[in-house]
This record gives structure tokens, C-alpha cells and sequence, in this order.
């Protein structure tokens, strides 16, 4: 049996369990526990040659499955304790329960999907009254504070670096803009300066630092990073100007990620 | 329509649809009938009907726009099968669509609000918070409130926008989740995959 | 309607007529004829036909809005008997706000005054016409002047009810920005910064 598991497009250990397990071309008895426990830990390895986080999710998991596998590779049945048979039967129907319960759930989502479909190719009309009634519209600007018309403003009048990727086929796990923002805030205030191409070092992906300059750029907005470059092409410091203990999410976020 | 079940006479039930086409044109969100009701001082059930009929006339009538229940509320929209031209006509189209994850998430949350973080997190087995944060800042699920355990954490549900983005009238018009418990052969392929006895194996070629 | 009593050209008038219906619904501004003309591929003298025919459907048809000739193009717009009904509404709908596209717009005329209609647009990247025409509506922006280039183009600013309405005294007041938006040469450099792709010295297998 061969599982192609080369895309890097699954969204987190049960997604890629269901998608080893349910692979279409694959006839259902023809389907064993060892493969598909090979395929995973596989798949983790290369995420983690990837540099990428490995949840400890996936990890939990793939202990569970080395185990089943480890136990049915044993040939006879006497030397087993019965306790950790049972909690391994336990851990199995567990891990059976989670699958299903995902499972359904992702098949909620492809009827989402749908009715999105359907419902977006109607236009509702949102319009408003005519200048007859301007009068009497409550007044539109109550509520609106200097504090949203100048974050409106920066964020109108920000040059908006034109994403080249598409973004659909990243690894949603980890690669959003609010998730690099967050690294940002819990780093940069430790190092104090540093460069862009120090930030992005580790980086193996593209994407990855094109997140990261628009989490960069992101920072720069909310004037909590200073941006220096000596000579033209040359290294882009990045010096970190807010307060020590800020948190991302006291930031305002523009996230970029579908 | 004689054998009307309100009282009203047929001039009045007119003017009733007249007034109501005229609201519902200039609102900004679809109106709710009970809103219509209190505006126009008639009984909610009346208004119903009143609706009921308009978007039966416009069908009829084979109008270029329909009279919509959507998120709890009456608005007018254009049928789907003109979207090309509005399309053109607006210079873009504006489907914002949602990745896999923001569907799977808003999935769990439609059918599991009001649920945290941390529950969301245990169904999908992926850490929730960049697509959460993308739910909250599209309107399409808010905070609901908060546990009331030691970590009293933040609870979301889902919101009018997102009844608006699926083109439902509430959460209650989703096909109950029984529908979705995955059927005898996918359990039974989750089963085998899982399968952990050598006797009941059934070993390849 | 089995019995069709039309031939087929009148089909095609039928849904020349439901095109019209449909974009002239969403459109913030009245739609010109030439407009509309342009988008269904037919003759203008074809569209006004159709448009006046649907002006007279929905008059004979007692209908609580019209098909109006304002300002050189179509719109909808409600009955003037049922103006009370409308008023009515829109005092007691709290709903009503300023797009997310408005505040930027007016953001950047506040910000950016003296600025004509093309320069917004291209810091927006989209047509601000029906945004421009709300504002000034509302009295937040007004024409300030004329650019004194060969085009002539209307100049925006901010008017006094928009500092009012801020408690400002003057546009000196506002919240400086400049701090929060690197300058196009900051941007052009990160991009400069990933163009130097940092994998290339660490290749993985």
C-alpha cells in the first residue's frame, strides 16, 4: 500500500491520522496498523526536519499508535499484563472516539463550505436610505474615538506589500501573521536589537519569512518597533521600542491568514 | 386570497406589504419581524405572512431580487443566478473564502457553542488560537460569556455575520449533528486501521 | 406561465429586465443607462425601454418602493406616502454605522487634505465614489477646492461638523501617525530582505 503523504497540507494529528486511514485509493482491509503508524511517524520527522513545531499533540498520539503497534507485533499473549492491555484497548477506543468525532466535524465543514458557496452568490443590498433621510440616520461617527479614525488611517495608508504566495497551501498550523506576531512580542523585548535576516535565519520556508516581515511590519505600525537600515541593501535592524511585558494580543492585529 | 386567516381587510394587508417592502429596502442588516411588527403595530404571525407572500410574489414574478429570511431577519438580495452581472457590475466578487480550519473550527463552534478554546483545541487536536483570532476579527463567532470554573475561561458562539455568510435563518436550521456520526464504513476503516489484535489482522499479499 | 404566450425575444427582455433589477438593488449610486448598457451588452435606448416597463410594473403593481430617475442613472428609493413608516425606522434602528471602507476614507481625507477622488483611490486600491458621496452627504468631508494641474480635479477636506463631532479644534489636533507608518523605502527594503532567501544555506534533504 502506498500512501502518498509528500503534501505538507494536513491541519494536526487527527487530520492526518483520518487522511492515512481513509485514503480513498485504499481498500479498507488492505489497511494495517503498520503502515499507517510508519506513514505517521514519518510524516513527523518531517515536520520536524522542516524546523517546524511538532505539537506535542502529535506526539501523544504517535506514542499511542508506536504502542498498539509494538503489541501486535508480539506473538504470543501470555507475558502481558492485563492492566496495560486494558488501558492500551482504552487508550485505542479513546483515540477511535476523537478520529470519529473529528471526522464528523470535517464533514460539517465541507457543508459549510457549501452553503457559503450558495449564499455568496447572492448580493444583499446594503445601501441605506436616500440623502431624503440623511437627517434622520442616527449620527454615524457616535462611538467612533480619534483612537479608531487614526488606526483606520495607518492601516489605509500603510503600503501594503503585495503577498506573491498563495496562502491557501501553507501549513495552517502554525504559519499566521498573529501567531509570528506573538514570537515577536515574547522575543524581540528579551534580545533588544537584532536583524531581519538574524529574525529569519531559521527559517526554511519563504512563507515563513514573509510572515515574518509582515508581523514585522505589523510591529512597526503599532510603533513598538523601530525599523534602521544603515545602507541601502544593507541589514535591516529591528530594535524593539515598546514595553517590556506587552502581550501580542493587546495589539491590534491585522491577520493576513484565511 | 379570501380565505385569509387575519382579520384585516385585503387594502390594509397592501399597505402592510407596501410598508414593509419600503423598511426593509433601506436597512443596512436584514429586519427582524418583530421589529417590523412593532413599527407597523401588527401581530409578528401577520408580518410572517406578509413576507411570505412579497418573496412568493417577487418569485412569481420572476424579479432579478428576492426578499431573503436571513439571520433571524427579512432583506433584499439578489438571486444567485444574476451574479455575474452583479459581479461585473460591482468590479469584484466578493467571496472571502475560509480555509479548511476556519471551517472546521466554525463547525465545532456552530453545533458546540458556547465552548472554549481549550475544547476546541481537544476536537481538533491543533492549537486554535490564529484561526479563533481569524474567526473573531471576520464577526463571525464572538465571546459569549465566560466559564464559570477556577480559569472562568472565554466562551465563544457564532454570530448574526456568520448566519449571514452561510445564508441561514438561525443555528437551529443546521442539519442536526446525528447526521454527521460517520457511517458503519468509516468506522469500520478507523477500526481496521486501529486494529491492534495479530488474530483478527488481515494480512496483505 | 407553461402557456408561453411570448416569443422568444421577449425572454431575453425578461432577463435583460431581472439583470437590471439586480445590480441597480446593490448599487450605492444611481445607475447611468450608458452604464448599465455596457454591462448587459445591449443598446441604451433597449435599457431605458426596460427600465421604464419596470417603473410601470412596480407603480401598477402597488409596490412600496420605486424605480426612480435621479441624477442621471436608475435607483430604488421608497414611495413618498410611505415616509412616515421609514422615518419611523431608521430613528429606531441603532444599527446604522460607518463601513469599515468609510472610516478609512475619511481617515485619509483627514489625514491626507487637500486630496482629489484619484489619489484616494489609489491609496485604497478601489473606486471611492459611493464612499465620497456618503461622507459628503453626511457633511464629514466637502469639496475644498480645485487642483490647479490641467485636470482640475475637486479637492476634499474635512469640515467643521467632522471636528465637532471628534471634539477637535482644528486637523492640527489629530493623533499624529507618521510614527506608525514606515515610509515606501522601509517596505521596499524587508522586501529587499526576502528576496536574500535565507534556506539557501540550509538545504534540507
Amino acid at each position: 500500500m502506498a500512501i502518498d503523504v509528500a503534501t505538507p497540507v494536513f491541519d494536526g494529528p487527527f487530520d492526518l491520522l483520518l487522511r492515512l486511514i481513509l485514503a480513498e485509493e485504499v481498500d479498507i482491509y488492505e489497511v494495517s496498523l503498520a503502515t499507517i503508524v510508519d506513514a505517521y511517524l514519518a510524516e513527523i520527522e518531517r515536520l520536524q526536519a522542516l524546523d517546524l513545531d511538532v505539537a506535542t499533540e502529535f506526539l501523544l498520539i504517535a506514542a499511542t499508535l508506536v504502542e498498539l503497534k509494538a503489541r501486535r507485533l508480539l506473538p504470543g499473549r501470555a507475558d502481558v499484563d492485563l492492566d496495560e492491555e486494558l488501558a492500551l484497548w482504552e487508550e485505542r477506543d479513546l483515540l477511535l472516539a476523537r478520529l470519529l468525532e473529528c471526522k464528523a466535524f470535517k464533514d460539517v465543514a465541507t457543508v459549510f463550505a457549501r452553503l457559503a458557496d450558495d449564499a455568496d452568490r447572492s448580493f444583499a443590498r446594503q445601501v441605506g436610505a436616500d440623502e431624503r433621510f440623511t437627517a434622520l440616520v442616527p449620527d454615524l461617527l457616535e462611538g467612533t474615538s480619534l483612537e479608531r479614525l487614526r488606526n483606520a488611517a495607518i492601516r489605509a495608508l500603510t503600503p501594503r506589500p503585495e503577498p506573491t504566495v498563495d496562502f491557501f497551501h501553507v501549513n495552517p498550523v502554525r504559519l499566521t501573521v498573529a501567531d509570528a506576531v506573538a514570537e515577536l512580542v515574547d522575543e524581540l523585548p528579551r534580545v533588544g536589537r537584532t536583524t531581519f535576516r538574524r529574525l529569519t535565519a531559521d527559517l526554511a520556508e519563504r512563507i515563513e519569512v514573509i510572515v515574518c516581515f509582515l508581523a514585522i511590519l505589523e510591529l512597526y505600525k503599532q510603533g513598538v518597533v523601530q525599523l534602521d537600515q544603515v545602507e541601502r541593501f544593507g541589514e535591516i535592524e529591528v530594535i524593539w521600542t515598546g514595553e517590556r511585558g506587552l502581550r501580542a494580543d493587546e495589539l491590534l492585529i491585522d491577520v493576513y491568514e484565511g | 386570497m379570501s380565505d385569509d386567516i387575519f382579520p384585516p381587510v385585503h387594502t390594509e394587508i397592501a399597505d402592510l406589504k407596501r410598508a414593509i417592502e419600503a423598511v426593509v429596502l433601506v436597512a443596512f442588516d436584514p429586519v427582524p419581524p418583530d421589529l417590523l411588527a412593532q413599527l407597523l403595530e401588527q401581530p409578528s404571525a401577520l408580518i410572517e405572512q406578509c413576507c411570505a407572500e412579497l418573496a412568493a410574489d417577487y418569485t412569481e414574478q420572476g424579479r432579478g431580487f428576492e426578499l431573503a429570511r436571513v439571520a433571524g431577519g427579512y432583506r433584499y438580495q439578489t438571486r444567485p443566478d444574476l451574479t455575474p452581472y452583479v459581479e461585473r457590475f460591482l468590479l469584484h466578487d466578493q467571496r472571502a473564502r475560509l480555509s479548511g480550519a476556519a471551517l472546521e473550527t466554525l463547525a465545532i463552534v456552530a453545533y458546540k457553542q458556547p465552548i472554549s478554546r481549550a475544547q476546541i483545541a481537544s476536537i481538533r487536536g491543533v492549537d486554535p488560537d490564529g484561526v479563533i483570532r481569524t474567526l473573531v476579527a471576520r464577526g463571525y463567532i464572538a465571546e459569549v460569556g465566560r466559564d464559570r470554573g477556577p480559569g472562568q475561561a472565554v466562551l465563544f458562539g457564532t454570530t448574526d455575520a456568520f448566519l449571514e455568510k452561510l445564508g441561514l435563518d438561525s443555528v437551529d436550521d443546521l442539519p442536526p449533528i446525528a447526521d454527521f456520526i460517520p457511517g458503519a464504513d468509516v468506522v469500520e476503516a478507523l477500526e481496521q486501521g486501529l486494529r491492534a489484535t495479530p488474530s483478527d489482522d488481515a494480512q496483505r499479499p
